[in-house]
Parts: C-alpha cells; sequence; structure tokens
C-alpha cells in the first residue's frame, strides 16, 4: 500500500461542453489552482457519458472518475443532464451495492461562471480520493504495470 | 412551539401542512364556521406553526363534524379536517387509555351502539 | 495507421512558463503515429499556422494535435487552417494545456507531465477521427402559421412584412381567436374588436399571408427548413370564392335553435352562420350537424336566398400539400371545463357563469348588447361576486391545474372596475388568495379598482354558492383578514376558471416531434435563452400554447417567433453541425429507447428490410438520425443498450481511447 | 491395494497438500461443488461431481499466451509462463478422467500444446469412485466404469475406509506420499462396492443408451436430418453446454490492450456462439441450428470419425443439469438415433 | 390444467385461428422440460406438457416466432406476461401475430432446486395435493411443493396476468413477497462485507452468457459484449474487473426494462444470484423515481428514458447501504 502522503490519484473529469469545461477554462483564466492529478475529457453533454467509460477509467488505472455538467434546468441541449443524473445516481448505487467506494465516483453541476467552484471541486474530491489510496476493487490486474 | 405533538399530529394525519397555499376555501366550505374558535385553515396554518397547545385546548376540535367538505374543496389536496381530527386524537392520547386494538372490540359491544359509532370509535382509537 | 503532426504552443510564456514545451513536443514524437513533432512560440498566429499548414502538407499528415490553449479559444483557427490544405478540419484535435494545464499549475514538472498526458490523449483520439463533412440542406421560403389567433395574427404580419410567405392555418371559420371575444382590454380598456380587426384585415389583404380558416394540420413530415404539411380544409358547403357574406342566407335559415360558440351557447345562430360580422374571411359556413339540407336533403332554402350562387352542398374536405421552412406554433388556450366545480354551482345556475361568458355579457356585439343582464331571467343585477383562482393553482387531479393562470387576476379587476362604472348601483366582491399584477401600469390598474371604483377585494375563497328559489345565489365565503365568514346574497357570481392549451396541442405536438410539458404547454428550447423556440428545430412558439399569457406578452412573443423565423428563411442552406449521432442500422434494435431521450425529434424509425447474418432477409425497425435536426448532445448513444447509436467527433471509441490514454501513465 | 481409515481423510490431504497445490472438491458459496486448493480445515464435498469440470486444471478458461510491451515505437515479446509446479487433482470422478484421454488426443498430437502438455505432466490424477450415480449420468454409454475409474491412482470410499490403488508412476509417487497413514488389504470391500454400483447404475433411465450408427458411415444422413431444426428450435446459443463439459476443447486466441502494450490470451470458445470460428470473410455457421448441429455432430460423429470410434463425450451429465432449457446430448442422440437405423 | 390448455390448443389450431403454438415440451426425466414449437395436433399429444417444472419464460422466443408468418399461440404464465409487454413496448414482438392465453402458475421449480434439497437419482415425480412424491434411485421422497419452489417463486411480484387475449383459469393478484428483503439485507452490510460477498459471488462467474441469452431484456440484435468494435467485447472472464464489468453493465442496460422475472438466476450454471443485481436497480428507482414495474403496460416512459426536475442527485447514494 502506498503511502497516503505521496499517492497521487488519477483522477479523469469528464466535462461538458458548455457549462463545465468553459468553468474548467475559467478556472484557468482565474489561475485557481487544483492538483494536476485531475485530467479533463471534454464531452458534448454529461448525458454523452457511458457507464461505460466510467468502469473503463478505473480498469485502465483511475482512482477516481468525476463527472460535470450545466446545472439541472440549464443544460445547453435543455434535458441531457437530467438523464446523466438518473444514470449517474443508478450506477453509483449499483458501485456501492457492489461494495465500490462511493466516493470514488462523483457527479457535479458546474456552470461556466463556476470557475471557482471548479477548482474548489477537484480540490476536494483529490483529496478524497487520496485518502482513499489507491483504486482496488475495480482495478484490471492486466493493465497494472 | 411544540414539536413533538406537532409531529404526532402530522404523522397521525398524514397530512403536509405545507402544501396549504392560504385561500381558506375550506373555512369558507365550512359549516360549522361559526361555532369555531378556530377555523379549519386556522388549524392547518397553527400546527405548522407548532401553535399546538391553543388548539388542544379549544372546543373547536369537538365542532368538527368530519363533513369532510373541506378536504373535498381544497384546491391543494390539503385535508385540514384530518388535521383537526389529530389535534383531537391527540388530546385523546394526553388523557391515556387511548388505543385500541379489533380484538378489544367485541368485549366492549353494547347492542344499542350505532355501527358508524363504532368505525368512528375504530378510526379514532386505532391510529 | 494516421499519420499525426504535433504542435505545441507556447503561447508565449503563457504556456511556456510552466509546461516544458520543447519535453512535450520530444515526448509526443515517440508515441505511435506521430512523425511530426514541434513548438513554437505563438500557434495562432499567422506565422504560426502556416507553420502547420506547411508540416500537414510537407509530411502528408493526416490528422492533427495542436497542444495550446482550449478548443473554446481557437479550434475555428486551426481547423480553418487545415482545412485550407485540403485536409478535412475535423482531423484536428486540442490539447488544453493552457486553461487546464500551465494556468493552474505551479511545479514545472507535474505540469509537463500532464501536458504530455493530455497530448497523448489528444493523439490517441485522432487516430479514431474520421473526415467530417457538414451536411447542408436548402431552406424553403414559407412559413406555417399554426392558430390564428392574436399570436398567430402578429406573427404571420411580421414574418410577412419581411417579405416571406406565410400560411395561417385557422381551425375555426374565421381567424381572431379569443381575443375576438374579449370586450376591452387591461389596462388601457381599449376595445378589443378596435385593435384587432384592423389586424384580421390586414393578414386578408397582405399578399404574402394565406389564410386557411376552417382547416387543420393533418400530417407533418420533414424537419427543419423542409418541412412538408397536409392541410385539411373542411368543407364549409359555401364556395367561398363567391360568397360576399351578405348574410342573406343566415337570415332564412330555419334551424334557429342552435346554440352559439362565439357567444359561449349564451344565445343561439342557425345552420349557415358567419360567426361574427368582422370575421374573416367573412364568409358563411353550414355546419353540417345541424343542417337539414345536409342530413335528410330537405330545406335547401339558403341555396334559392343567395344571389352570388355560393352555397355547394357537394362541396368536400380538401388536403392541401405544401412545403414549408418554418413552423410556428400558434395554438392558444381555452378556460377549463368548470362543470366538476358542484361547490360553485356552475352546472345547476345560469347566473354563475365563466369570465369568458361574462365578456361576452358585457360586449355591446354579445348576446344581450352590452347591457349587463342575468342569464336566468334578463334582469339587472345588483351583487356581483367575483372568485378567482378556480381550478388554477389547484393540486387536485383532473379538476384544476397545478399552475398560476397568469391572467385571472387582471381580467377580474376589469370586469369589477368596468360593472362598478357602467352600474354604480351595484355591490361587486372578488375573492382572492393573491392579487397578482406584476407589469407595466398593472398594480396601479387593480388598485384603481379598489381605490376609485370601490370593488370589495375580500382575501378569502368561496367555499358555496346555493342557489336559492328566489333567484338569489347564496354565497359563503371566507374572509381570512376579518376572520369571519361571510354570507352574501348575490345575483351573480362570475368564475375566473383556469386557462388551459387547446385540445389539439397534444397530436399536433405529437406531429411536430416537438416536446410538451406535463400540462401540455410546448416546452421551448431554453427557459431563459431561448423561450420562443421549441426544442426540435424549426418549431417555433407563439402566444398562450407555451403557458399562460395576456395579450401584451402574446404579441411581444409573437414578434420574437416572427424575428425567430424569419432568421431562419433568410438563409438559403442551412449548414448543419457534423457531430451529430448515427445509428448503425445493422445492430439497431428499434426499441425507441433514443428517440424518448432525444430533445430534438430528430430520430425516426423506419422499417427496412435487411440481409442477416444467416443470410435470410428481414424487415427490421430501425432507427435513423436526421441530422439536419440532431444537435450532438449524445443522449441516444447512452440510451441505446446496443450500442448501435454513436456519435461522431465523440465515438465511444474515441472516448475510451482518451480515458486509456490519461489513465495509463 | 491399500487403505486408510476414513477418520484420516484430513491427514491423507495434509500429507498431500502441504508441500504441493492439492485440489479437492469442495462447497462453495452457492453450495455446489468445485475444485478448491486445498488449506488446512477444508472439507472434501460428498456431492458427486463438481459444476465445473475437472479439465480446467490442463486447460484453464483463460491463459495468458505471450505478452507484447509497447515503448514509444519498440515492441518487446514477453513469455509470460513461469516453471510449473507439481500438483495433485484428489477426487476426480470416472467421467472426468476419462476426459483427460479426450483432451490428449487433441492438445498432444502434432503439434503439441505445450502449455497443456506441461500441465498434463505436472499434475496427478486421483480418481475417486462414484457410489450414487444420478439418473444424468451416462458414462456407461462410453464403456466407462463408474465403480473403476481410470487416473493415476484410484480411489474407493466407504464408511470406514479410502483404498487406495496406483496405476501409473505417478500414482505410486501419490501413495508413497501418504505411505505412513496406509495398510494393506480392501479388495473384498472394494469389489462388493464395486458390484453394489454397478447394479445401480443399470437402474438408471439412461443406462441403455445406444450409440450405435453415430459413426463416419453415417455423417451424411445425420448432418442432413431434419430434426436439427427441432431439436435446436429453443437453444439460447450461451455456452453452458460448452464450458461445463469436460470434453469440449475449443478456445480463441484475442488481445487485450492493457494501455502499455497487448496482452494475447486464449480463452475458451464455445461453438454455441455466433462468432465462433469467424474468420475475415465471415462467420461459417450462420444460424443457431448450425451451431447447435456442430457441438452434438462434433461429439457424436466427427470426433470418432477420426479417433478410432472415441466418442467426445464422457456422459458426466453436467450439460443434462445445466442446460437453460434442458436440450442436451442424449435427447439429440436418442432423436437422432432414429435416422440411422 | 395441462388437460385444458391442451384442448384449447388443438381447438384453436383446428379451427385455423392459429398455425403454431409455443408451449413446453416434456423431457427424458420429469423435470427437464424444453420450451417448443407445436405444429400440430400430433406434435401436442405426443409432447406438449404443462406442470410444475414449466419455468422457461417463452415470451423471448416470440421476438422470432412472430415474425415468422401466420399466427402463434402462446401460453404464458403471469411472469411471462410482464416480459411480453416490455417486448411489446420495445417493438421487438410483432403484437397482431401472437394470441396470448394466459395460464395460471403456482411456482415453478427445477431439477437443481430440487438436486439443492438433497433429492438424488430422479426417476419419477408424482404430485399429490399440495405434494411432490419422488421416486428416486435410493427410494421414494416426499417433499412439500411449497419447500421445492426457487427464491424466485418465494418473493412472486404477481399472479396476475398483464395482458392476453384468452384466460384460462383463475386471475390471481399482484403479491407483495418481499422481493426486495435480500437486497434490504445486503445494503445493510457495511460495504467491506458487501464487496466480499460480491466477489464471492462473482467470481464464479464462467461468462457462458446464458443469464444474458435467456434474458428477455436482452434482446439487441448483437450486444456490445459479442461486438469486437465496442471496446468491451470479451469472450471469457479473464480478470475479476470483467466479471464486474459484465454484471453491471448488463443490469444497467436492463434498469428500468427488467421485469424481474429471475430467469438469470435460474440459468446461471454457477448459481449466482444475479436478479439481485437487477432488483437493486428495481428498488432504487422505486424509491428515487417513483414505483415502476416494467412491462405493466406498454405505453409509459421507461425511468431511465424519463426525468423530473427535482430527481434525488447522486450524492443520495451514501456508503454502507444506509440511506440519508
Amino acid at each position: 500500500m502506498q503511502d497516503v502522503k505521496t499517492f497521487r490519484p488519477k483522477i479523469v473529469a469528464f466535462c461538458c461542453n458548455w457549462c463545465s469545461y468553459a468553468g474548467a477554462d475559467l478556472a484557468g483564466t482565474n489561475r485557481l489552482n487544483y492538483p494536476a492529478d485531475v485530467k479533463i475529457i471534454r464531452v458534448p453533454c454529461s448525458c454523452r457519458v457511458n457507464p461505460m467509460f466510467i468502469l473503463r477509467a478505473f480498469q485502465r488505472g483511475a482512482d477516481g472518475v468525476i463527472l460535470c455538467g450545466c446545472h439541472p434546468g440549464d443544460c445547453h441541449y435543455s434535458t441531457g443532464n437530467y438523464y446523466a443524473r438518473r444514470r449517474m445516481t443508478l450506477l453509483f448505487s449499483m458501485l456501492d451495492y457492489l461494495g465500490i467506494e462511493k466516493e470514488r465516483t462523483r457527479v457535479e453541476w458546474v456552470s461556466a461562471a463556476e470557475g471557482a467552484k471548479f477548482a474548489a471541486t477537484m480540490n476536494e474530491f483529490v483529496e478524497t480520493v487520496r485518502q482513499l489510496g489507491p483504486n482496488k476493487r475495480l482495478e484490471d490486474l492486466r493493465c497494472k504495470k | 412551539m411544540n414539536k413533538f405533538d406537532k409531529e404526532q399530529i402530522l404523522h397521525t394525519s398524514g397530512v403536509n401542512v405545507l402544501k396549504c397555499m392560504r385561500c381558506g376555501k375550506c373555512s369558507a366550505t365550512c359549516p360549522s364556521y361559526d361555532e369555531m374558535e378556530y377555523h379549519p385553515h386556522q388549524f392547518v396554518y397553527m400546527v405548522e406553526k407548532g401553535d399546538i397547545e391553543k388548539l388542544m385546548a379549544s372546543k373547536s376540535i369537538y365542532k368538527c363534524l368530519s363533513c369532510y367538505a373541506c378536504v373535498e374543496r381544497c384546491p391543494r389536496g390539503v385535508e385540514p379536517a384530518k388535521v383537526v381530527e389529530a389535534v383531537r386524537l391527540q388530546v385523546i392520547r394526553r388523557q391515556g387509555a387511548n388505543h385500541l386494538t379489533p380484538d378489544d372490540i367485541p368485549a366492549l359491544l353494547d347492542e344499542d351502539l350505532p355501527q358508524q359509532a363504532i368505525v368512528t370509535a375504530m378510526r379514532k382509537y386505532s391510529k | 495507421m494516421q499519420r499525426i503532426g504535433v504542435f505545441v504552443c507556447w503561447c508565449g510564456s503563457n504556456i511556456a512558463a510552466t509546461v516544458d514545451v520543447s519535453a512535450v513536443s520530444e515526448a509526443l514524437s515517440h508515441e505511435p503515429g506521430v512523425v511530426f513533432s514541434t513548438n513554437y512560440q505563438y500557434m495562432c498566429s499567422e506565422a504560426g499556422q502556416n507553420l502547420i499548414k506547411d508540416a500537414v502538407r510537407e509530411h502528408k499528415l493526416t490528422g492533427v494535435v495542436i497542444c495550446s490553449c482550449s478548443p473554446r479559444m481557437h479550434e475555428m483557427t486551426f481547423r480553418k487552417a487545415v482545412a485550407s490544405t485540403g485536409l478535412n478540419p475535423y482531423m484536428v484535435e486540442i490539447a488544453n494545456i493552457r486553461e487546464q494545464c500551465s494556468w493552474i499549475h505551479k511545479d514545472k514538472a507535474a505540469a509537463t507531465e500532464k501536458a504530455i498526458i493530455l497530448g497523448r490523449a489528444a493523439i490517441a483520439k485522432v487516430h479514431l477521427n474520421a473526415p467530417l463533412t457538414a451536411g447542408q440542406s436548402p431552406v424553403t421560403k414559407r412559413a406555417l402559421v399554426i392558430g390564428g389567433g392574436i399570436a398567430g395574427i402578429q406573427t404571420a404580419l411580421d414574418i410577412a412584412d419581411a417579405g416571406f410567405e406565410v400560411d395561417i392555418v385557422e381551425k375555426q371559420p374565421t381567424i381572431g381567436g379569443k381575443m375576438t371575444q374579449i370586450d376591452k382590454t387591461f389596462p388601457t380598456l381599449d376595445c378589443a374588436a378596435c385593435i384587432l380587426t384592423p389586424k384580421m384585415v390586414d393578414c386578408a389583404q397582405n399578399e404574402k399571408i394565406n389564410i386557411f380558416a376552417y382547416s387543420e394540420v393533418e400530417e407533418v413530415k420533414g424537419f427543419v427548413g423542409n418541412f412538408h404539411v397536409k392541410i385539411n380544409k373542411k368543407a364549409r358547403y359555401v364556395d367561398t370564392t363567391k360568397c360576399t357574406g351578405c348574410g342573406e342566407c343566415t337570415e332564412k335559415c330555419p334551424m334557429k335553435k342552435i346554440p352559439n360558440e362565439f357567444n359561449l351557447g349564451l344565445d343561439n345562430r342557425r345552420a349557415i352562420y358567419i360567426p361574427f360580422a368582422q370575421a374573416v374571411p367573412k364568409v358563411a359556413t353550414i355546419d353540417p350537424d345541424h343542417c337539414n339540407m345536409l342530413k335528410n336533403g330537405k330545406c335547401g332554402l339558403c341555396a334559392k336566398v343567395c344571389s352570388a350562387g355560393a352555397i355547394d352542398y357537394k362541396q368536400k374536405d380538401e388536403t392541401i400539400e405544401r412545403e414549408y421552412g418554418a413552423i410556428v406554433v400558434a395554438t392558444g388556450y381555452n378556460p377549463i371545463k368548470l362543470d366538476q366545480y358542484d361547490e360553485f354551482a356552475y352546472s345547476q345556475s345560469p347566473d354563475v357563469v365563466s369570465s369568458l361568458e361574462f365578456e361576452r355579457l358585457t360586449n355591446a356585439a354579445g348576446p344581450t348588447g352590452g347591457t349587463l343582464l342575468r342569464p336566468s331571467d334578463g334582469k339587472h343585477p345588483h351583487t356581483l361576486v367575483f372568485v378567482q383562482c378556480v381550478g388554477s393553482r389547484c393540486s387536485q387531479e383532473g379538476k384544476g391545474k397545478s399552475y398560476c393562470s397568469k391572467i385571472c387576476c387582471m381580467y377580474t379587476a376589469k370586469h369589477a372596475m368596468l360593472t362598478r362604472e357602467k352600474y354604480p348601483d351595484t355591490e361587486v366582491y372578488v375573492f382572492y388568495i393573491d392579487v397578482r399584477s406584476p407589469g407595466k401600469n398593472y398594480d396601479e390598474f387593480y388598485r384603481r379598482a379598489v381605490e376609485d371604483y370601490g370593488v370589495h377585494y375580500v382575501k378569502g375563497m368561496v367555499g358555496k354558492v346555493t342557489p336559492r328559489s328566489d333567484g338569489k345565489l347564496m354565497v359563503q365565503a371566507s374572509d381570512l383578514l376579518a376572520g369571519e365568514q361571510m354570507h352574501i346574497e348575490a345575483d351573480m357570481v362570475v368564475l375566473a376558471a383556469a386557462i388551459e392549451p387547446d385540445k389539439s396541442a397534444r397530436p399536433l405536438a405529437t406531429m411536430l416531434t416537438a416536446s410538451m410539458d406535463t400540462n401540455d404547454f410546448f416546452t421551448e428550447a431554453h427557459a431563459k435563452l431561448r423561450p420562443v423556440e421549441s426544442p426540435t428545430a424549426g418549431i417555433f412558439l407563439s402566444g398562450a400554447c407555451q403557458g399562460p399569457k395576456d395579450i401584451p406578452d402574446t404579441v411581444a412573443q409573437a414578434g420574437a417567433a416572427a424575428s425567430k423565423v424569419i432568421g431562419l428563411l433568410c438563409k438559403d442552406q442551412l449548414t448543419c453541425n457534423p457531430c451529430v449521432a448515427h445509428a448503425d442500422q445493422l445492430m439497431c434494435n428499434g426499441c425507441s429507447s433514443c428517440e424518448k431521450v432525444c430533445p430534438y425529434g430528430a430520430i425516426t424509425y423506419e422499417d427496412k428490410e435487411f440481409r442477416m447474418p444467416d443470410r435470410t432477409t428481414a424487415i427490421r425497425r430501425v432507427a435513423s438520425v436526421n441530422e439536419a435536426v440532431c444537435q450532438g448532445c449524445g443522449a441516444c448513444t447512452v440510451a441505446c443498450p446496443s450500442g448501435a447509436m454513436d456519435l461522431k467527433g465523440f465515438s465511444n471509441s474515441q472516448i475510451m481511447a482518451e480515458v486509456d490514454a490519461i489513465c495509463k501513465m | 491395494m491399500r487403505k486408510i481409515a476414513k477418520e484420516k481423510l484430513g491427514a491423507l490431504l495434509a500429507a498431500v497438500g502441504r508441500d504441493k497445490p492439492l485440489y479437492i472438491p469442495a462447497l462453495d458459496a452457492s453450495g455446489q461443488a468445485r475444485f478448491t486448493r486445498w488449506h488446512e480445515g477444508l472439507e472434501m464435498a460428498r456431492a458427486l461431481n463438481t459444476v465445473r469440470s475437472a479439465k480446467d486444471f490442463f486447460f484453464p478458461q483463460t491463459e495468458n499466451l505471450v505478452d507484447f510491451k509497447v515503448k514509444g515505437k519498440q515492441i518487446e515479446i514477453i513469455d509470460p509462463r513461469s516453471e510449473q509446479e507439481d500438483f495433485v487433482l484428489f477426487g476426480v470422478r470416472a467421467c472426468d478422467a476419462r476426459s483427460f484421454e479426450i483432451l490428449d488426443k487433441v492438445f498432444l498430437a502434432d503439434p503439441v500444446d505445450t502449455y497443456y502438455q506441461s500441465r498434463r505432466e505436472h499434475g496427478t490424477v486421483v480418481t475417486l469412485a462414484c457410489t450414487q450415480p444420478e439418473e444424468t449420468c451416462f458414462c456407461s454409454a462410453f464403456g466407462i466404469d463408474a465403480a473403476a475409474p481410470e487416473g493415476d491412482a484410484q480411489v474407493w470410499m466407504d464408511e470406514e475406509y479410502l483404498y487406495l490403488s496406483a496405476r501409473t508412476q505417478k500414482g505410486d509417487k501419490f501413495l508413497e506420499s501418504v505411505r505412513a497413514l496406509a495398510e494393506d488389504g480392501g479388495e473384498d470391500a472394494v469389489q462388493r462396492q464395486q458390484e453394489e454400483t454397478r447394479r445401480v447404475m443399470a437402474k438408471t433411465p439412461l443406462a441403455g443408451l445406444n450409440l450405435e450408427g453415430f459413426d463416419g458411415e453415417h455423417l451424411n444422413p445425420l448432418f442432413d436430418s431434419e430434426k436439427w431444426a427441432e431439436l435446436s428450435q429453443a437453444c439460447l446459443g450461451c455456452g453452458t453446454c460448452t464450458f461445463v463439459c469436460p470434453t469440449c476443447q475449443c478456445y480463441d486466441i484475442r488481445d487485450f490492450d492493457t494501455g502499455d502494450g497487448v496482452r494475447r490470451f486464449r480463452c475458451w470458445d464455445s461453438c454455441m456462439y455466433s462468432d465462433f470460428t469467424k474468420m475475415a470473410h465471415g462467420n461459417p455457421r450462420l444460424t443457431q441450428v448450425e451451431r447447435f448441429r456442430q457441438r452434438f455432430m462434433h461429439k457424436l460423429v466427427y470426433f470418432p470419425a477420426n479417433n478410432d470410434g472415441q466418442y467426445g463425450c464422457v456422459g458426466c451429465g453436467r450439460c443434462l443439469s445445466k442446460c437453460p432449457i434442458s436440450m442436451n446430448i442424449v435427447k439429440v442422440a436418442k432423436e437422432l438415433s432414429k435416422e440411422v437405423r | 390444467m395441462q388437460e385444458v390448455m391442451l384442448e384449447k390448443a388443438k381447438e384453436l389450431l383446428q379451427s385455423g385461428a392459429v398455425d403454431r403454438v409455443l408451449g413446453w415440451k416434456a423431457g427424458e426425466f420429469a423435470y427437464d422440460i424444453t420450451p417448443c414449437v407445436f405444429a400440430s395436433a400430433q406434435e401436442l399429444e405426443a409432447g406438449f406438457v404443462y406442470n410444475d417444472f414449466c419455468g422457461n419464460n417463452l415470451s423471448k422466443y416470440l421476438i422470432k416466432e412472430s415474425r415468422k408468418g401466420g399466427k402463434v399461440l402462446a401460453f404464458l404464465k403471469p411472469c411471462d406476461t410482464y416480459s411480453f409487454n416490455q417486448l411489446i413496448k420495445e417493438h421487438r414482438i410483432v403484437r397482431e401475430n401472437v394470441l396470448v392465453v394466459g395460464v395460471p402458475c403456482q411456482g415453478m421449480t427445477d431439477g437443481e432446486t430440487l438436486k439443492a434439497k438433497g433429492v438424488k437419482g430422479i426417476l419419477g415425480i408424482k404430485t399429490e395435493g399440495e405434494d411432490f412424491v419422488i421416486n428416486t434411485l435410493y427410494g421414494d421422497r416426499t417433499m412439500a411443493k411449497k419447500d421445492a419452489l426457487p427464491e424466485r417463486c418465494l418473493s412472486c411480484k404477481s399472479k396476475k396476468h398483464v395482458v392476453y387475449d384468452e384466460l384460462l383459469g383463475q386471475e390471481g393478484d399482484k403479491l407483495d413477497s418481499g422481493r426486495f428483503d435480500l437486497v434490504n439485507k445486503l445494503e445493510a452490510m457495511d460495504p467491506e462485507e458487501r464487496f466480499a460477498f460480491w466477489r464471492g459471488e462473482l467470481s464464479r462467474c464462467i461468462r457462458c452468457n446464458a443469464c444474458r441469452n435467456v434474458c428477455p431484456a436482452c434482446s439487441c440484435e448483437k450486444c456490445v459484449f459479442d461486438n469486437d468494435a465496442s471496446g468491451v467485447a470479451q469472450k471469457a472472464a479473464a480478470d475479476s474487473f470483467e466479471e464486474n464489468m459484465f454484471h453491471i453493465i448488463r443490469a444497467f442496460h436492463v434498469a428500468g426494462r427488467c421485469t424481474d422475472c429471475g430467469e438469470c438466476s435460474r440459468v446461471c450454471p454457477q448459481n449466482i444470484p444475479l436478479h439481485l443485481l437487477n432488483r437493486k436497480f428495481i428498488k432504487d428507482i422505486n424509491t428515487l423515481y417513483g414505483d415502476y414495474q416494467a412491462g405493466e403496460d406498454t405505453v409509459s416512459r421507461a425511468p431511465l428514458t424519463n426525468f423530473t426536475e427535482g430527481d434525488a442527485e447522486p450524492s443520495i447514494v451514501t456508503k454502507g447501504g444506509k440511506k440519508a
């Protein structure tokens, strides 16, 4: 087991193009720090994120996956994040049911104006996952070095 | 604010008093209005505030005919009569010996007791 | 295998100060498929763009990765640059190493490492990119407006004003809608007919506007810019080209006892009729349900008296097929039915009326010639009780509506005020829950009713109305402020009925694949930013079909809808977003999951013949995506269990490749 | 013949399992038996047979063949195999024991499958004679004697003793390792038990299963039979029958992208699957009827035609109890025998 | 009932009302019953059976059968009718080509369940009242029918047919048989215990695909797990991740569509209680989005293709199964 102090988790953040990706850009424009462990993948809408992508990330070695989208009601496509919300709620509940740490997954609504929220969310999420240590319950040994 | 009684009343009545939009149609439709110190809409509002002692001390709880006109008419489905009944029940509970199971009934039966009274008693005491 | 070029931008010191750009370009040069990798001070500058263009040509690049600022910044710039070399612009991917890397990290080693990973992810994605071409579709330069009320009329006039053809489809024999039935309009109290009928005439006379009255939309096919619509023009049994609207026939028709819809059944009309004097088109219509000639073949009086020879008992419904570029929904509203409100004795007493009926009873063109008389005995009423929120803000299912109908507070103030003004001997009570009067001059208007006209506003609700044998209506109500129950002997009770979308809206929405809310109001594309557009491209919303509205709001929205339509019709071609969903029909099950989550109605199903793996042929129901309508959100791709639905530009495999690249370090 | 008192079973297992991996049938969480690595305290299951057959130990469901590591544009090839250690399989039934003979014919024929070969060489099979056959048993149809299982060593068990006998050198070594616990004798008891088992076996409903006519001679009429469509009608195309089968030996070789290379592995395949033996041009068997036919033709006709009449089935009955729609080789054989007789 | 059904089938075939009959066919033993399409009275006479072992859900077969031309009579048990409705909703079955005859069901057992109760060498099974009298190679044995029922029937959700053209026997009611009890029990465990439980169960998976192939909700033309282009295709569970992945994704794909017929658990050769995954989703959906029973009707929107503005946020999922 790696030391909690030196452990650097791998975090995948799926961000919708219209709100959260822009919010992440704003965090950058405002020079708001968050750990380099977070890597962002741009998707058109939170509803584009298939549960398979999330499992895939864990398989390939991610320690935490976060999905960011527009606030409910503000979706660029009107309804996308409502579907994403149901899908992720059920998926996370299932992961929890299987005994897989639910703190490794998260959904956060971040608007294009919420650069500060984006940075704060990432800081907090990275810290949560760091405390949990490496993902063991949903790992694929074949993908380990 | 009487939190315990409020929760009891909300529980036994099953009413969500927050649904009330204060239109007063319950009181407008109430046949016992003039007999009552507190009127149906006040029951809803005062229970929401937790102002329950006054209601429990008031004779209004016995003036309600349980005709359910207010329940029928309320546009928001608040069911004021159930609140009144729950307050009444709360008073009875404080007096003790407040519970009845179906098994207790045969022993208490009286030939002359109207069927409706038995049913009403059942409704009141079995909650 | 792609031939990929990697271009790392310094962005002056914006990137280069925190990210070792040469280390990034060096590291990425070893990635599979990368044949060229470099870094430069300003990639977005002309020199930078030339560097990219030259490299594409020189190294025969098939894919380009640019590590720079956010794609929201310069994706278009680089796509254009690459396109100028002949390479497909969608073979470009951006790794955001400024906003999402150099600007947020202080540690150069960590930032450099992250930039390399982001570059790898972009390379992994480009490997799977495919050239995409934005589709083009032509625009038919004609709009259809469904509904000929004030909303539809205003929209049509505005569109016609811009020089485009507009058709109005109205199911009633005349256009004009609800506003024709209204007497005066708040807050200025000008007469509705005076401001509406000139617009109706404008419509009739405008050569760009074509009115299909007494018609209904039967079928809508196609998509934005290219709608194909079938309109059913119902038989009037009157040749509209010949009819002069003289009204001779309506005088002679022997069928006299037909409730007059225009006056809400408060008086009668004939079997051949013109709804009202200012109807447009002003032509007669035979009501086939009541005409003796059409029912039994006996009578024919109207034909005998018609000097124009316009009567045609053999007329048939006619189907008109036309092409449109845009469709505006303006189907309006109706007051709800009040039969269920026994407590207000609406069904028991003719003196309990709805507000719209009250309008007719006070209208000079109404059944009483504008004199307020009790429907039961024609006597002058002295005490009037107005009840607000009848069926509005009501959560009882099947009885009322959960929303506020918005217009009732104001028109009730108007009714109360006008009654007091005309008949100072009356006592007028208004029972309200809240008085909602936001709007220019609205609250002032309501205060005038109270302060200048002495209308009794009582905070409370009417509980019961009991008709008495002497003709009085016993009103029992609560006065919440006084804490007492009121008992009023009223002569008339007026109920402010909730309004609801017209019944035709739901089937129409299905035809248009436009979404609706649970109350059957059309949903707008964005509640704040796109209030007059339906999420379905090419469908626009005007008036109360989108939500309760008064006349000023309706006209404002009608104009807004028109401007959106004009914006669309101005274009010769619509360029589609090439990043759209695509169904692999061989894998599609036809289960309809994707269609259900599509906010744009872009997915349709067809039965198609397929050669199956076992070499037999089978007819299968499969999805197809209309690329002109799809906006590329991707909701369908996750709803699809078989993975038949994928999104171009953001495909499952592309996203998973990015995931893999990010996670592998 | 040697015998060991039954209460010393634990000691016997411990004697073997202490220095090398020993696998015995034990109950899993769902109450079914499976071969489980022995550890102190693990109890041997009483079940007649395990859900999965014993073939797993020589032909595992997935097996790494080779690894490729990619570094930049360089590829390194790695043989993932480590030294195979000796192991013992204890409690194998007669049917499974026979299945190894069939697998050998496939994997040890030229070109030899070295992955399989190495496991066979290092594995000692200790069989256990059956005493209470199920109605689904039909090993006798293939000339297998449930009361006299093959393998490197044989074991009979009654209420008092285990009786052991070696058949090969590996078997001798096995007996040697438990020598301290054993004493001589037991031939009579074994003979009595065998007679009783054979008597019950003869009473099983499938005892009379007759496979006459299932041979190369009748390939065409069997292949062309119209019965296949009807028999396969309800087949779900799942791989249950093939995965629980001790003799099914088909596999697929696949690449797994590990992110920094490729792991090439083989895994069991099933002729019931739509992509079985899919090649560049497509798939040779397009319908479930054809895939279904393939399985049974292979077991009952092609295999014996190529292997001196040895059928590709050992009558263990697993597919009879596990098929979700209760279609199986016995029903197929009974129905099709009408075509050849 | 078998006789009544047989007569009904023969009568409908005879009259030309139907061309084929989908039912169950007797096997070698008392319990190994196979779904079968019968085309004639002779075939029916020879093999048609309806008894306590007809557990197979026939609805999925109708995807193909209803497209073969002609009309097919399908005998459906109450739980089969839910699957049937769901398939109608997804346009997978051509309704007009199927004549549904509802048949009553008192719970179905199978050979595996009896054997798990220690019965060996089954030669014959007779029904005597509420008991099974089982003749075995090792003597006779009597077992109460209700003791022989598998979990899925003990926690039966409904004895009521949600769709039929004709109904044989008495119509039953919807039941409240505590089908979420086991889910509740798992939820109440702490995450480590739950993880250990599911690892123990799912590690037995051999990826035979029986659960998927029998599942009426898994009716995809091509499953993502069979599609090499999907990125998740795999043939065998080569790593514990893949066992999890397969079952999570499968449960997710059928979430809101699974009617809880329990076939997945019935057919699993490794006795993995797969239905507990689906039931978890059903329970969550009921709790979070309002009661929803897939297959109850053919028009309502499925929970995952629907939403309300006020839906719960994903953060409602809290550790340790103790819901906030």
